[in-house]
């Protein structure tokens, strides 16, 4: 039987491996792969426990966190297409100029 | 009818008309509209004291003037208010009476710099915020003016930034003075915890309630004590006490009318009123008044060793305020408030004395400071000369002059002192060990600066000048100031009679103390000034004439040898060595205490933007470890 | 056999969603992320379905599969990005301890959260009809989520205001003065 | 049914405003290209303006409605955020064309984001539910990722955008992931709702809490989630660097604020922000006034500084949820005001010296300014003394509310932390002073030009504003304490 628990599981481990994307990759393309999982992760979350509580309101609430990553992944790529040519690179751990 | 917010208005104007309008006039506009003001002021204060002296009953000279609700702190408010008493009007009369004199006298100093106009805005500013300070009813206002006087200060001391090629004297005097603010606005909030209102004279009305209902006090003793060290941080901070005297040394680099004004006669003796203002609360505390008296002892007979090897006149000036500060402290720590503010009085007149004479002597020397290469003024500058002598006479501490009988009720005072910390026979000893060593050293710098053979630098020989009149009135002026102040104030005890409304008439010390102690103070003041006349006036020139006199005599050339080798080993070296000490011990571990706690944070700090490495992966894992505490921590 | 089905669905997609994922962090070819990334996304839609929320799912499809991976994929080409530029995966001590104490405090915590679930409902009814249909979803969009929805809109330009800004080539318009720039000149200021 | 009346549209006026009329620039620009971008400005002052005295006037008329099926709620506390935004974005903006001209960046496009933006933070104040917030904080960051790069041929500008955004969208994801647990925990999104879940489901409950706390303490630049701030200021152009250091420093408060009052409430039982609120509270103040000490650029400092200045914040707030009073809560409205209209002033003489080629950024920059420029100097002077909390002017009445109420809740360590932390503070600040009034170019070494490049009348009416405002608020800051009482209460009103 699968219960909320199950997919909880899936949020959790799929965020885990968005976060560790975020960590371990320089690739800012990748770095941006990484936060749409976390945020998806999240999704799985509210769809379930939408689901579990018999309500509409979690899938509504999933279906604006897809807006906003999309949003943010516009924002992101053209973030990304600026710092490729300004800094000729799109590695992230490159850019070190701010510091102290 | 009371004009008490006319008292502060004058130069408020003034300045703000200098300011705005002042590059539309000339320096005789300028001057006249800064002198003025002051002098208006003072006429106000003068006629609102007299009407308070007026006023029959003793307990009821208050008067106060709102001029509007200021801010608000929920249910409570704290209007702009102005609160004149025996203590304040005191206090105004001074601030504005030598602050008068001195506006006049840097007239005639500041004539030919560039700065002219903003020297005044600047002196006129610091004359509204110690108004402000003293008239304050609410402690939040005090501090105000509390802060705005250290602004100014720092202000008119980095007034030449040219000659202050390295900063750190003003960073100095701001960092010290940021100590003592902390421990004053730490000990204001835990007021405002413990009365709910900083107004003193609602502070003072709950504790007179509570004492005369038998309730408890709002303030347990413990409480009190921590409040009254805090306030007294604050203090220390201000008025240059022990181990936060430091600032005060460096701040004469500054123009003379702005030490004379700033650092001699009134911002430095804040620290002291606001004692003697909250003196009830101090009552509440013997322990922390303890500490007062010892620190005010301790840093009277510091800063007078330390005085003895300066070299440059404002030094000596310097170390001389911080060490009558410590008087101050002293009589107000052991309840003596009456004394100390008599003190504070007496001091304003000789200190602003002889700082401005000090002043009059560099004007005519081309600016310069070292006592070595100065002497013989008296004949060139006659009335800096004659001036100077009763300012150091009065310091000194001689009979019939101001420092006498300022100086004689506070040790008599300190004589009769029971603190839970230190015997008042150990006060008394401290006092007249360092009313001996002012006596001295004030001694010989009157010798080394206007006595003796001239050492003045060839070139600046020939235009040595007496100063102008706006110079050499307001030393005048002093200088009889200086003379009968201190007799005029305890004839028929009409300082204390004044002040009694709220110290209560002062207990008549027993005639068998009271004439010891009058007798050992003068001895130590002629012991001082004549040993220092002996050493720098006679001893130079006491070999010469024994070897004129008994030239023939192997023996007594031997022992003239002899007898300059005991000065020398016995008294000039010692005490030589203990003033090196005293300066060596400022030197390398105050200054170093100071520069390491500064060098500590940058260090700190150093350490922490080296996180900040500038690479965003490492940004994120600090993230996630933040993230990693809260979760564990909050579950 | 038929109630069996989508438990196996569920293990099959969740499977599939969590090693695509993984290929994301483990893969150096950002065009292989980008693929498994799609995987990942359109199993979570299955998923989706599972949960019963049939417009959500289609949403998820279109957004993800057909405009933010395109999107990443436009971009990684446009680029032109070679191996040596996209950087390896990259270790180093501080990272392996920041990601350590994150996974520990995760799985610290996780029990915590689990115990505290709420049971589900007894009897799984099963979805009413009409459960996250596109009907159901688009009346609590247009009504007690209207305020948000209208954010959204706001939200989207702006997003794309702010990507045409960054990466447009040519700033400044060719024209020369208008009138009203002639007229407005006067308050210069 | 689609259900919009008009008192739904009037109620959220304030946001309206500026949402049409940053459209409005972006259509006009589209129609009507210009070169010069006046009319934008004028447009979007216009906006700011009405939305600034619409938030006003219900402020003080008391207005309370709750709008669009409970999704915002427009009282008093949405109204005060809502002026105070807009007043801080009315100062961003008049610092921004002489800026924006001399990079060629002067953009329409510009005050259309920073409307849009804008737009977001009042409705972040106002929301009542969590995905409503969820939205309007992206919808009032995601234009700001593009301002800090907004001088796209800058290397530095890039890099901040750039690591503002990898920071900011992982914390966003850190956010949703909260607010899916919450949601999952109370059964509900609407903040009212959310302390029942601390009883249903313990676990998901303080899960979630923590993680949308982490969204929150990110925007307000709390240690350990600060280290994109001084990166971030320092890279983006100066005028945005305003923008960032007021309205989207204020902002993120006014969600926090009612997260935490109305959402979670001061039970002991899911009152466990507050312990761990002191101790990040006290991490920010130092290590913000620390690092400032060792920096030499301006704008970093006041990056750091601005760290500095959340962690008072979160002294108050703390204070205000201990205390409960509204009184407590108004201290830390006024201590915002008065930190926008300070920081404004800052960056402004920044600008105001800012080159084409060149910014005026680094402490040394600034050597010598009180004898070529004494007013601006004076202005620069005023600015640092008030954030370093000198009486009487308003940066001190700031801190002294905040430290007295905080003393009041018995939170006399952390008060004591902060006046050290507050005398540390001076050193930096005053640093700034010393460089302009006790220096000149014989300690540098090389001669300072200060020439206004570019001479704006929108930014020197902002400098004298502010400075105006600095003094007068310090020495009248009833009527503005007030308006905050009275914002206040009305959170107090709804909170348990």
């Amino acid at each position: 039987m699968i219960t909320l628990q199950e997919y909880l599981s899936v949020g959790a481990l799929l965020f885990t491996v968005g976060l560790l994307i975020v960590l371990f990759r320089q690739n800012a393309i990748s770095i941006l792969m990484g936060i749409e999982l976390m945020l998806n992760a999240a999704n799985i979350n509210f769809v379930a426990f939408s689901n579990a509580l018999g309500g509409l309101t979690g899938q509504v609430l999933a279906i604006f966190v897809v807006v906003a990553a999309a949003a943010e992944a516009a924002v992101a790529i053209a973030i990304i297409v600026l710092l490729y040519q300004n800094l000729g690179t799109v590695d992230v751990e490159k850019a070190r100029n701010l510091n102290g | 009818m009371f004009l008490l917010r006319y008292i502060v208005l004058p130069p408020l104007i003034a300045l703000l008309a200098n300011l705005l309008l002042g590059r539309w006039w000339g320096r005789k506009t300028t001057a006249t509209l800064a002198c003025g003001s002051v002098l208006l002021s003072f006429l106000v204060s003068l006629r609102d004291s007299y009407y308070l002296y007026m006023i029959t009953l003793p307990e009821t000279r208050v008067a106060s003037d709102v001029m509007f609700t200021w801010l608000s702190i929920g249910r409570f408010e704290i209007p702009v208010e102005f609160v004149l008493d025996p203590l304040s009007g005191a206090m105004c009369l001074i601030i504005t009476g030598v602050g008068f004199l001195i506006h006049l006298y840097s007239v005639g100093y500041m004539w030919h710099d560039p700065g002219f106009r903003r020297f005044f805005v600047y002196l006129n500013l610091f004359i509204v915020f110690m108004l402000l300070l003293v008239l304050a009813d609410n402690l939040l206002l005090l501090f105000v003016g509390w802060e705005g006087v250290g602004l100014c200060s720092y202000l008119l001391i980095g007034f030449w930034h040219a000659d202050m090629k390295n900063a750190s004297a003003g960073k100095k005097a701001f960092v010290v003075n940021r100590i003592g603010d902390l421990g004053f606005l730490i000990g204001l909030l835990l007021v405002f915890a413990a009365f709910n209102t900083l107004s003193v004279s609602e502070m003072q009305e709950i504790i007179s309630d509570a004492i005369a209902r038998h309730l408890p006090l709002p303030l347990a003793p413990l409480a009190a004590t921590v409040i009254c060290l805090c306030l007294f941080v604050g203090a220390c901070g201000k008025s240059a006490q022990i181990p936060l005297y430091v600032w005060l040394p460096d701040a004469m680099a500054g123009p003379t009318p702005v030490s004379a004004l700033i650092h001699a006669a009134t911002m430095v003796t804040a620290g002291v009123y606001m004692i003697a203002r909250l003196h009830f609360l101090y009552a509440f505390s013997p322990f922390a008044s303890g500490v007062v008296a010892v620190v005010g002892a301790a840093t009277a007979i510091y800063a007078a060793i330390i005085g003895l090897a300066q070299n440059d006149i404002k030094k000596v000036l310097a170390y001389s305020t911080v060490s009558q500060l410590g008087y101050m402290f002293l009589a107000v720590g052991v309840g003596a408030y009456t004394f100390g503010i008599f003190h504070l009085a007496t001091h304003a007149f000789f200190k602003a004395l002889l700082f401005l004479g000090s002043g009059s002597v560099i004007h005519a020397l081309s600016g310069e400071q070292d006592l070595r290469k100065m002497g013989g003024l008296c004949r060139r500058l006659p009335v800096t000369f004659w001036t100077f002598l009763a300012g150091t006479l009065a310091i000194a501490g001689v009979w019939p002059l101001a420092g006498f009988f300022s100086k004689d009720e506070i040790l008599i005072a300190a004589r009769l002192a029971e603190t839970p910390l230190i015997s008042g026979r150990a006060l008394f000893a401290v006092g007249l060990s360092a009313a001996f060593l002012t006596a001295f050293y004030m001694g010989r710098l009157f010798v080394m600066a206007f006595l003796g053979p001239c050492r003045v630098e060839a070139d600046k020989q020939h235009h040595i000048h007496e100063s102008p009149w706006t110079m050499t009135v307001p030393l005048i002026v002093l200088a009889l100031l200086s003379a009968v102040g201190g007799a005029a104030g305890v004839y028929h005890h009409s300082f204390a009679r004044w002040l009694s409304p709220l110290y209560g008439a002062p207990d008549a010390a027993p005639p068998a103390v009271e004439h010891f102690v009058m007798a050992a103070s003068l001895a130590v003041a002629f012991g001082g000034l004549a040993l220092s006349f002996l050493f720098y006036l006679q001893a130079p020139t006491l070999p010469d004439r024994l070897a004129r006199t008994a030239g023939w005599l192997y023996r007594w050339v031997a022992e003239k040898f002899y007898v300059d080798e005991l000065y020398e080993w016995i008294v000039v070296r010692p005490v030589y060595y203990v003033g090196v000490a005293g300066q060596a011990f400022d030197k390398h571990v105050v200054d170093r205490a100071v520069n390491w706690t500064g060098g500590g944070l940058k260090g700190a700090g150093f350490l922490l933007s080296f996180f900040q490495s500038g690479n965003v992966g490492t940004y994120a894992i600090w993230f996630l470890i933040g993230v990693s505490i809260l979760l564990h921590v909050m579950r | 056999m038929s109630h069996l089905l989508p438990d196996i669905l569920f293990y099959v997609f969740s499977a599939l969603s969590v090693a695509g994922a993984v290929l994301v962090l483990v893969n150096r070819n950002p065009m292989t992320c980008a693929m498994s990334l799609v995987v990942s996304v359109l199993s979570l839609a299955i998923l989706y379905l599972l949960l019963s929320a049939h417009f959500l799912a289609v949403a998820q499809m279109i957004v993800y599969a057909g405009a933010i991976v395109v999107l990443f994929i436009f971009v990684i080409m446009l680029l032109n990005l070679t191996d040596e530029e996209l950087g390896r995966f990259r270790f180093s001590l501080f990272k392996t301890i920041g990601a350590f104490v994150a996974v520990a405090t995760l799985l610290a915590v996780a029990p915590d959260i689990r115990v505290s679930i709420p049971a589900p409902a007894a009897g799984d009814a099963g979805a009413p009809a009409g459960y996250g249909s596109t009907k159901a979803v688009g009346k609590l969009l247009f009504g007690e989520f209207l305020l948000p929805f209208e954010l959204t809109s706001i939200l989207i330009l702006s997003a794309m205001v702010a990507g045409v800004v960054l990466a447009k080539r040519e700033l400044q318009p060719k024209k020369t003065h208008s009138l009203v720039d002639w007229l407005l000149g006067f308050f210069r200021t | 049914m689609i259900s919009i009346t008009a008192a739904d549209l009037s109620g959220i006026s304030p946001a309206l405003h500026l949402a049409v009329a940053g459209i409005a620039i972006m259509l006009l620009d589209a129609l009507w290209p210009m070169r010069s971008k006046l009319l934008s400005v004028w447009i979007t002052l216009a906006a700011l303006g009405c939305s600034l005295t619409t938030s006003l006037h219900r402020l003080t008329a008391g207005v309370d409605v709750t709008l669009f099926n409970g999704a915002v709620r427009m009282d008093g506390y949405a109204h005060a955020f809502s002026a105070i935004i807009c007043l801080a974005s009315t100062l961003a903006v008049l610092s921004a064309p002489k800026y924006l001209r001399l990079r060629g960046v002067h953009l329409a496009e510009y005050y259309a984001l920073l409307l849009f933006s804008v737009c977001g933070m009042v409705l972040f104040a106002a929301a009542e539910e969590l995905i409503m917030l969820f939205l309007a904080l992206e919808t009032l960051s995601i234009p700001v990722y593009c301002l800090v790069g907004f001088t796209r041929t800058n290397v530095y500008s890039t890099e901040a955008s750039m690591k503002y955004f990898v920071i900011g969208a992982f914390a966003t994801g850190f956010l949703v992931y909260g607010i899916a647990l919450l949601y999952g925990a109370a059964g509900s999104g609407y903040l009212v709702d959310l302390r029942a879940g601390a009883a249903r489901a313990p676990g998901l409950f303080y899960a979630g809490m923590t993680l949308l706390l982490v969204g929150f303490l990110f925007k307000i630049g709390a240690v350990p989630f600060n280290m994109w701030t001084p990166d971030a200021y320092e890279g983006a152009p100066t005028p945005v660097t305003t923008f960032m250091a007021e309205a989207v420093k204020a902002a993120p408060f006014g969600g926090m604020i009612k997260v935490l009052f109305v959402g979670f409430g001061f039970d002991a039982a899911v009152g466990l922000w507050q312990p761990a609120l002191v101790v990040i509270a006290v991490l920010t103040m130092t290590v913000g006034n620390l690092t400032a000490l060792v920096q030499t650029d301006v704008k970093r400092m006041m990056g750091y500084s601005s760290i500095a200045h959340s962690g008072y914040i979160l002294v108050g707030i703390l204070a205000a949820s201990k205390l409960q009073s509204a009184d407590a809560l108004a201290a830390v409205l006024y201590y915002l005001f008065v930190y926008v209209l300070m920081n404004a002033g800052a960056f402004g003489i920044l600008i105001l010296f800012s080159h084409k080629d060149k910014d005026t950024n680094a402490v040394e920059d600034l050597t010598g300014l009180a004898r070529e420029r004494p007013w601006a100097a004076a202005l620069m002077a005023v600015y640092m003394l008030s954030l370093t909390g000198l009486p009487p002017l308003a940066g001190f009445f700031g801190k002294f509310y905040i430290f007295s109420y905080a003393v009041k809740a018995g939170y006399v360590p952390l008060v004591i932390i902060a006046i050290l932390n507050s005398v540390v503070s001076a050193y930096y600040y005053l640093k700034v002073i010393v460089a302009m009034y006790f220096r000149g170019p014989e300690d540098t070494g090389r001669a300072a030009v200060f020439h206004y490049e570019g001479y704006s009348v929108f930014l020197l009416a902002m400098l004298w504003f502010t400075a105006w405002g600095i003094l007068y608020y310090g020495i009248h800051s009833e009527p503005q304490l007030a308006l905050a009482r009275l914002a206040a209460s009305s959170l107090f009103a709804t909170a348990p």
